[in-house]
């Protein structure tokens, strides 16, 4: 079989920061490539070089080669690359809601019946060929082996008919050899995606190409021909699907090595870690409703004084807990702080109650990026604790006292040493690691009990992260506070966590000692143990 | 019985207007035939300035207050062909031509800046409005006579430039209300403006079928979704604002025609207001209008007109009181109009994130072992 | 230093053009014969008239509702206070802060229901302010109608029934503050004068300011000139309000409403009941717009009824953001500046046209320069965070 | 823009120019003053009937015209027809033909030259308003109030 796509030596950095290096690999007609990896791995960023993204271009373009039907090709623009027969498929709808299965099929590619004003204004006053528009989208379901209504609205239709239409539409290209298939089963219930990886099949069988990247790792072994694996912009393996296992694929994903770092002490002590300490937080049947990162039945505890970690991949819900029960998402469940009930869906009833939150949408929810860092560090505290006010008038009126905000704002600046020109600085000026800093100060400001660190990493610098890592352990030993970081580097949690716990698909998959081997962890997350025990998790 | 309950809730501005003008016609004492004679002179003057509303709200920019921008230049079209004395339906079709180009850079113009405003196009458009009026008083009063020269000296001010306060439009005046005569027990019907109007919507639908169109609706729908499939999306939306502008020129002409006389520096001001609380009256929305909407709201908006200061004076004793009430409904109309819009627009940013749940909440946790 | 970089920035180039065309006219102005303290007096009595009015946009705009479309019915509450306190017969001082009370009592309750209703259109504040605005205005014109109103001053004569379209405010509390201790230039026998009102003139020791020495005020047959007059009175309230503004957002509750406007999410984050900030800014706009709308009817002389406050919001809004305030950002200097350069523009340039061109384009400019101001801050591109 | 559609929008905005240039020609209107003064040509002096009814374009003027009257009425284009009546024989009746020069706002129709067979330069001539009295003074005050 010859390769109609091959990559050669890609590699690409964002502003020194190296996220792919020397990927190589073939893709031959009617092969099913599977491309999986952690978040990050580089599976996004190659997509993106395939498909000419601006932003490719804007940060410097990319390193090797891409050939195309054995030549090599630069596509200037993502139509560029459809125009030459590479489709996509978005993880998130790219549907019109008030139109039809038709009408979004050949979206911009309608057939049109030509008159003597298309040449005086535009083709675009030509009038729709609807007839042979049916005729086309009647076509490209056809070739998918499902059946949809071509005229029923996509607002009106489930999602795995969404899913089709999108599929549908690539299809309906005149020479379409490859489709790349970014999440598709994200959003299907199973008996869906069972429909659609047939679908794939027959796709494959007439010869067209797929890439196919999932995180169900089951469906990509059940699927693929062959497997891609990517490990920090890397191509750590490539293995044929037939006779792989979900747990090898897994293990290749996280990393096979198991450093143990020279702590070798037994996993028990760490589970049982302090356990004279009462607990802390406790959380049962917790449910949150975040967007795209539901939570779905989460339990767990913390005691006293502990650093807690979360990991998992992107999506299966970690990030919803910490927003959950800070009450910044609508949610629902037990959760009892010191052994008292509390009340969720409030962000001040969780602060009055000593909790705290580092949120990992920095720029979002964590700064106001117009004002000053002391404003930033202080508006909290002053908020919920009445800190930095001085009353007047016998307390009817509460004056803000900027000059105490100041040196608090100095005092922080010192001590998490935030580059910046002044504590008057705005904040939306510094730098992505400062204005991490600045949401650290702001949480410490409150001095809670129980600190949620949500991805403090997150697209910092190492100097940075060095700083804050150790910032969030000096807190923990100098105040006996209990901290739980959620994080998606498994590398960091280990570093600095006892406990870790790997969600998946919105519950927890496990609880393992940071000393536990990687590929462990790495099971976890790709929800390997629960296709395994099944039975075990419906009784939940 | 559900389904008549959704179609009381689809029509309830209509029906809230029926039943209003069911109270005020009788209440009014105004003669049967003369009111239907002023409403079907007033369907033939005001339905195609409604009507040029369609094509922005199908690209999803809203109600277009920009309009104006249009019936300016449909007025420098009359004003010209007063000055140069062109009569009948020639002076209008020429005051057309002439309004064209320059509704073309207006709308050209609004468009433009609505892209750069994007999510605040109607409060752009209502601003931009008034701005233009400020542009069009330095043509119509300073202009006109120094920059631009003026043959019929009757049009000017006594100073020697700027144009009266009013213009009489004697040479086209009904011309089209005129052009076939046609009386059906003791009422005229304006043959001409019916089938003008007949023709526009043609048009209209026509549009809505070409490939034009089906961006526009593309674009209005979802702006992102619509570029990413290769429709170029600003440039689609200053069309339908140029359309729309170039329509709402030839509205006015045809309004102004019927009307008589222009008053040089307000003319068009209230045409954005009227036309659009016509088209919402009519059960338009922000994001749906259609030309059945058009055409009843233009019916319902002028009956009220017609009767308020009557059926106020009859009622309540005051005529002012029914002339407040119907200046109050112009701009009541509007407001619940947008009220409803926003209210909605925010209930399904609620709900299309409701739908991201996957099931969470009801089942609270239950494991689908499906 | 970056302070200053900001400032610059923010101040935008058609500040700059506006304040250097203002500029150039009180350049021309002695050259062309307009009487320059005539028009300084002009412009520090439009300064007082309509600061309040200004200021009343400052709150909605740092809660993030945006540029208040609807002050219209923050007047509306103010020409309420204003009838009732002449129907009551109230005079003079008390008459004057009788009206004010009233409008903020009726500013209050309006404002809590219209941020009520913003607070369900989030992200369309603007054109539904707009229009909330003009569709109360016309309500109200069946209101002065039919409200029970009976003091002769206000009503139709003959008919006995409904208030005036325009009534004076002479003889209640006309220029009540603008003579507070105004400070007037007279000009008498081809001598400059200077009195601190008449209050100070009564005042044994000073009372060499304001008369003539061996002469009795009451006893002129000679009319001194007025050459120029300052509106004290007028601008230290306006100034009182403005600091009780500015002591409001040094508050507790003012300091959470900044931050909503910055950045709901973060607010909401940290505690903070938006809805209810915003409800509270809305609430203090509209009171701020009844109070302002009194300030300028003891300087103008009238109470404008009916369509009268139809467009006010336009004047307030184009000032505000000529003194560089932002849709969702604004300051006491924006206002400062901005009332000065607004109402110096709309003060100077009719004379200037006038002397030198004799064409009255006041109008045309007006509308150019207010509308061109706001179409420009709405197709600036703002920061959204969300 | 394929030069194919350049020409042809070229030929677009040519055709609407063209039409509106026609428009303005078959539109532009005239004043005519339909005058019976006598009128004297060369040697002979030509009257109208003592009472005659015109007829412009086939509609008729209000009254009928003694001699030394003088009535308006307006039409567009440049080419009309005028009929003249002789009141006291219906038989007496004249048609004629006539063309008014595009740029004539205003033209004095002379009935006695058409009725005398006069050669065509003496139908019509143009109108030459009376020197201007001055403007009322009421007309010099304006005013424009707008929001």
């Amino acid at each position: 079989m010859d390769a109609i796509l091959s990559f050669r030596d890609i590699g690409k950095q964002f502003y020194g920061n190296r996220v792919l290096s020397g990927v190589s690999f073939d893709v031959a007609a009617g092969q099913i490539i599977g491309l999986v990896g952690e978040n990050g791995a580089g599976k996004s960023t190659l997509m993106k070089i395939l498909f000419s993204m601006p932003e490719i271009h804007e940060t410097g373009g990319y390193e090797g080669s891409i050939l195309w039907n054995g030549s090599e090709v630069k596509f200037k623009t993502p139509f560029d690359a459809l125009d030459a027969g590479i489709g996509m498929v978005h993880q998130e709808f790219s549907l019109i809601p008030g139109f039809t299965t038709t009408e979004n099929i050949l979206l911009n590619r309608e057939s049109l019946h030509r008159s003597v004003l298309t040449d005086i204004f535009s083709t675009r006053i030509s009038m729709l060929d609807r007839e042979n528009m049916a005729l086309r989208s009647k076509k490209a379901i056809a070739k998918l082996g499902v059946t949809l209504d071509p005229n029923m609205l996509i607002k009106e239709m489930p999602v795995g008919h969404k899913q089709f239409t999108e599929i549908a539409r690539e299809l309906c290209r005149d020479k379409v050899k490859l489709i790349v298939l970014d999440e598709p089963s994200a959003v299907l219930t199973e008996s869906e995606a069972e429909v659609l990886l047939s679908s794939l099949r027959l796709l494959a069988n007439e010869g067209i190409a797929i890439i196919f990247i999932s995180h169900r790792l089951r469906e990509i072994v059940d699927l693929c021909d062959q497997i891609v694996v990517l490990r920090d912009g890397q191509k750590i393996s490539e293995l044929p699907a037939k006779g792989s296992s979900v747990k090898t694929i897994a293990s290749l994903m996280v990393g096979r090595s198991v450093e143990t770092q020279g702590q070798t002490d037994v996993a028990d002590t760490y589970m049982n870690y302090g356990s004279s300490e009462p607990i802390a937080l406790s959380v049962e049947q917790l449910w949150v409703d975040m967007p795209g990162e539901t939570v779905r039945n989460v339990a767990f505890s913390v005691r006293k004084g502990e650093i807690f970690g979360i990991g998992g991949l992107a999506g299966q819900g970690k990030l919803g807990i910490p927003n959950g029960i800070m009450g910044l998402s609508p949610s629902g469940g037990n959760v009892k702080l010191h052994g008292k009930p509390m009340q969720l869906g409030s962000p001040y009833a969780a602060l009055k109650r000593g909790l705290a939150f580092v949120s990992e949408d920095r720029r979002g929810v964590g700064l106001l990026l117009d004002e000053g860092i002391d404003w930033n560090i202080a508006f909290s505290a002053m908020q919920i604790q009445n800190k930095f006010l001085k009353p007047l008038l016998g307390g009817l009126f509460q004056w803000r006292s900027d000059r105490e905000m100041l040196n608090l704002a100095n005092e922080y600046i010192k001590l998490l040493e935030i580059k910046c020109t002044g504590a008057r600085q705005r904040v939306g000026n510094l730098s992505g690691g400062n204005q991490q800093k600045v949401c650290l100060a702001k949480a410490f400001a409150l001095r809670p009990d129980i600190l949620f660190v949500s991805e403090p990493t997150r697209g910092i610098d190492v100097g940075a992260k060095l700083v804050v890592l150790e910032t969030l352990k000096k807190y923990n030993s100098e105040y006996g506070a209990t901290i739980i970081m959620i994080s998606s580097e498994l590398e960091e949690l280990r570093s600095i966590c006892k406990r870790i716990a790997i969600v998946y698909e919105g519950r927890i998959e496990g609880i393992l000692p940071h000393t536990a081997p990687l590929d462990e962890f790495g099971v976890l997350m790709a929800g390997a143990k629960s296709e395994t025990q099944q039975g075990g998790r419906s009784e939940n | 019985m559900k389904k008549l309950r959704l179609f009381l809730i689809e029509n309830s501005v209509v029906i809230t207007f029926i039943v209003l003008l069911a109270i005020a016609i009788p209440a009014s004492k105004l003669p049967g035939q003369f009111l239907l004679q002023e409403i079907l002179t007033r369907l033939g003057r005001s339905s195609f300035l409604v009507i040029s509303l369609l094509l922005p709200i199908m690209a999803g920019m809203g109600l277009n207050f920009g309009m104006v921008l249009g019936a300016m230049a449909g007025q420098i079209g009359l004003i010209f062909i007063s000055d140069w004395g062109v009569i009948g339906i020639p002076g209008l079709l020429l005051a057309m031509i002439i309004s064209l180009p320059i509704s073309v850079i207006l709308g050209w113009l609004c468009g433009s800046i609505m892209n750069k405003a994007k999510g605040r196009e109607m409060v752009t458009g209502y601003i931009l409005a008034f701005f233009m009026n400020g542009v069009y008083m330095l043509f119509a009063l300073y202009a006109m006579g120094i920059i631009i020269p003026v043959l019929n000296l009757e049009l000017l001010l006594s100073r020697g430039f700027g144009l009266r306060n009013v213009i009489d439009l004697i040479n086209v005046r009904q011309c089209l209300e005129t052009f076939i005569p046609l009386k059906i027990a003791g009422v005229n019907i304006p043959v001409l403006n019916y089938l003008i109007i007949a023709a526009v919507g043609i048009f209209i639908v026509w549009f809505r079928k070409t490939k034009f169109g089906q961006d526009m609706r593309a674009a209005g729908q979802d702006r992102a979704v619509a570029s990413a499939a290769g429709i170029s999306v600003d440039r689609t939306r200053i069309f339908a604002i140029i359309i729309s502008t170039v329509l709402a020129g030839f509205g006015q002409i045809i309004f102004l025609q019927n009307m008589g006389t222009i008053n040089t520096t307000n003319s068009h001001e209230q045409t954005g207001l009227f036309a659009i609380a016509s088209l919402l009256i009519g059960g338009a929305s922000v994001t749906k209008a259609s030309i059945p909407n058009a055409l009843i709201g233009v019916i319902l908006f002028h009956l009220l007109f017609l009767v308020a200061p009557m059926a106020g004076k009859n009622l309540v004793g005051s005529a002012m009181i029914g002339e407040y009430f119907r200046q109050f409904v112009s701009y009541g109309v509007i407001a619940l109009a947008l009220v409803l819009y926003e209210w909605k627009r925010v209930a399904q940013e609620d709900a299309s994130r409701a739908m991201l749940r996957g099931g969470v909440a009801p089942d609270k946790g239950k494991v689908n072992t499906l | 230093m970056e302070q200053i970089k900001r400032f610059l920035s923010d101040f935008g180039l058609p500040r700059i053009i506006i304040a250097v065309f203002l500029l150039a006219l009180f350049m021309m102005a002695p050259a062309v014969g307009v009487n320059v303290p005539d028009a300084l007096k002009d412009v520090f009595n439009r300064f007082g008239m309509n600061g309040i009015l200004v200021l009343a946009l400052i709150p909605m705009i740092q809660a993030g509702c945006g540029l208040n479309f609807g002050l219209p019915l923050g007047i509306i509450a103010g020409l309420l206070g204003a009838t009732i306190s002449i129907e009551m017969g109230y005079v003079g001082a008390y008459g004057f802060f009788f009206a004010i009370l009233t409008a903020l009592s009726f500013g209050s309750f309006f404002g809590l229901a219209y941020g009520a209703l913003l607070n369900r259109v989030k992200g369309g504040e603007m054109m539904i302010a707009t229009y909330v605005g003009l569709s109360s205005v016309m309500l109200m014109q069946i209101g002065w109608l039919a409200l029970p109103y009976k003091s002769a001053v206000m009503i139709y004569g003959f008919s006995g029934e409904g208030l005036r379209p325009t009534i004076s405010v002479d003889g209640f509390w006309r220029n009540i503050l603008d003579n507070f201790m105004s400070i007037k230039i007279y000009d008498i026998f081809d001598n400059m004068v200077v009195t601190i009102s008449d209050f100070w003139a009564y005042i044994p020791g000073i009372k060499w300011y304001g008369k003539i020495p061996g002469n009795d005020i009451g006893k002129w047959l000679y009319e001194p000139k007025l050459i120029f007059a300052f509106p004290t009175g007028t601008i230290l309230l306006f100034l009182f309000v403005a600091l009780i503004v500015w002591a409001f957002f040094h508050m507790k509750t003012g300091t959470a409403m900044t931050a909503v406007g910055s950045n709901p999410i973060y607010a909401r984050a940290a505690g903070i009941n938006v809805n209810r900030m915003r409800t509270i800014s809305v609430m203090l706009s509209t009171m701020l717009g009844a109070m302002g709308i009194i300030v300028y009817q003891q300087s103008f002389g009238f109470i404008q009824l009916y369509d009268g406050p139809l467009y006010m919001a336009f004047p307030a809004i184009a000032a505000i953001l000529i003194g560089g305030a932002r849709v969702n950002k604004a300051s006491l200097p924006n206002v400062f500046t901005g009332v000065i350069l607004y109402q110096g523009i709309l003060v100077m340039t009719p004379l200037i046209f006038n002397a030198m061109l004799k064409l009255d384009m006041s109008d045309v400019i007006r509308i150019i320069v207010s509308q061109g101001m706001i179409l420009y801050a709405l197709t600036r591109k703002t920061k959204v965070l969300k | 823009m394929s030069p194919r559609s350049l020409f042809q929008r070229m030929c677009v905005v040519l055709a609407l120019i063209a039409i509106a240039t026609f428009l303005f020609y078959i539109g532009k209107g005239h004043t005519l003053f339909i005058d019976t003064n006598a009128l004297t040509v060369g040697d002979n002096e030509l009257r109208s009937y003592a009472s005659a009814t015109v007829i412009v374009n086939g509609k008729k003027l209000n009254s009928s015209m003694g001699r030394a009257e003088r009535s308006m009425v307006v039409v567009g284009g440049p080419k009309h027809t005028i009929e003249i009546v002789d009141d006291a024989d219906t038989d007496r009746r004249v048609t004629k033909k006539l063309t008014i020069p595009t740029f004539m706002n205003k033209v004095i129709v002379s009935i006695p030259a058409i009725i005398g067979d006069c050669p065509e330069e003496y139908w019509i001539t143009p109108f030459i308003p009376p020197s201007m009295v001055d403007v009322p003074v009421e007309k010099m005050q304006q005013q424009n109030t707008l929001p």
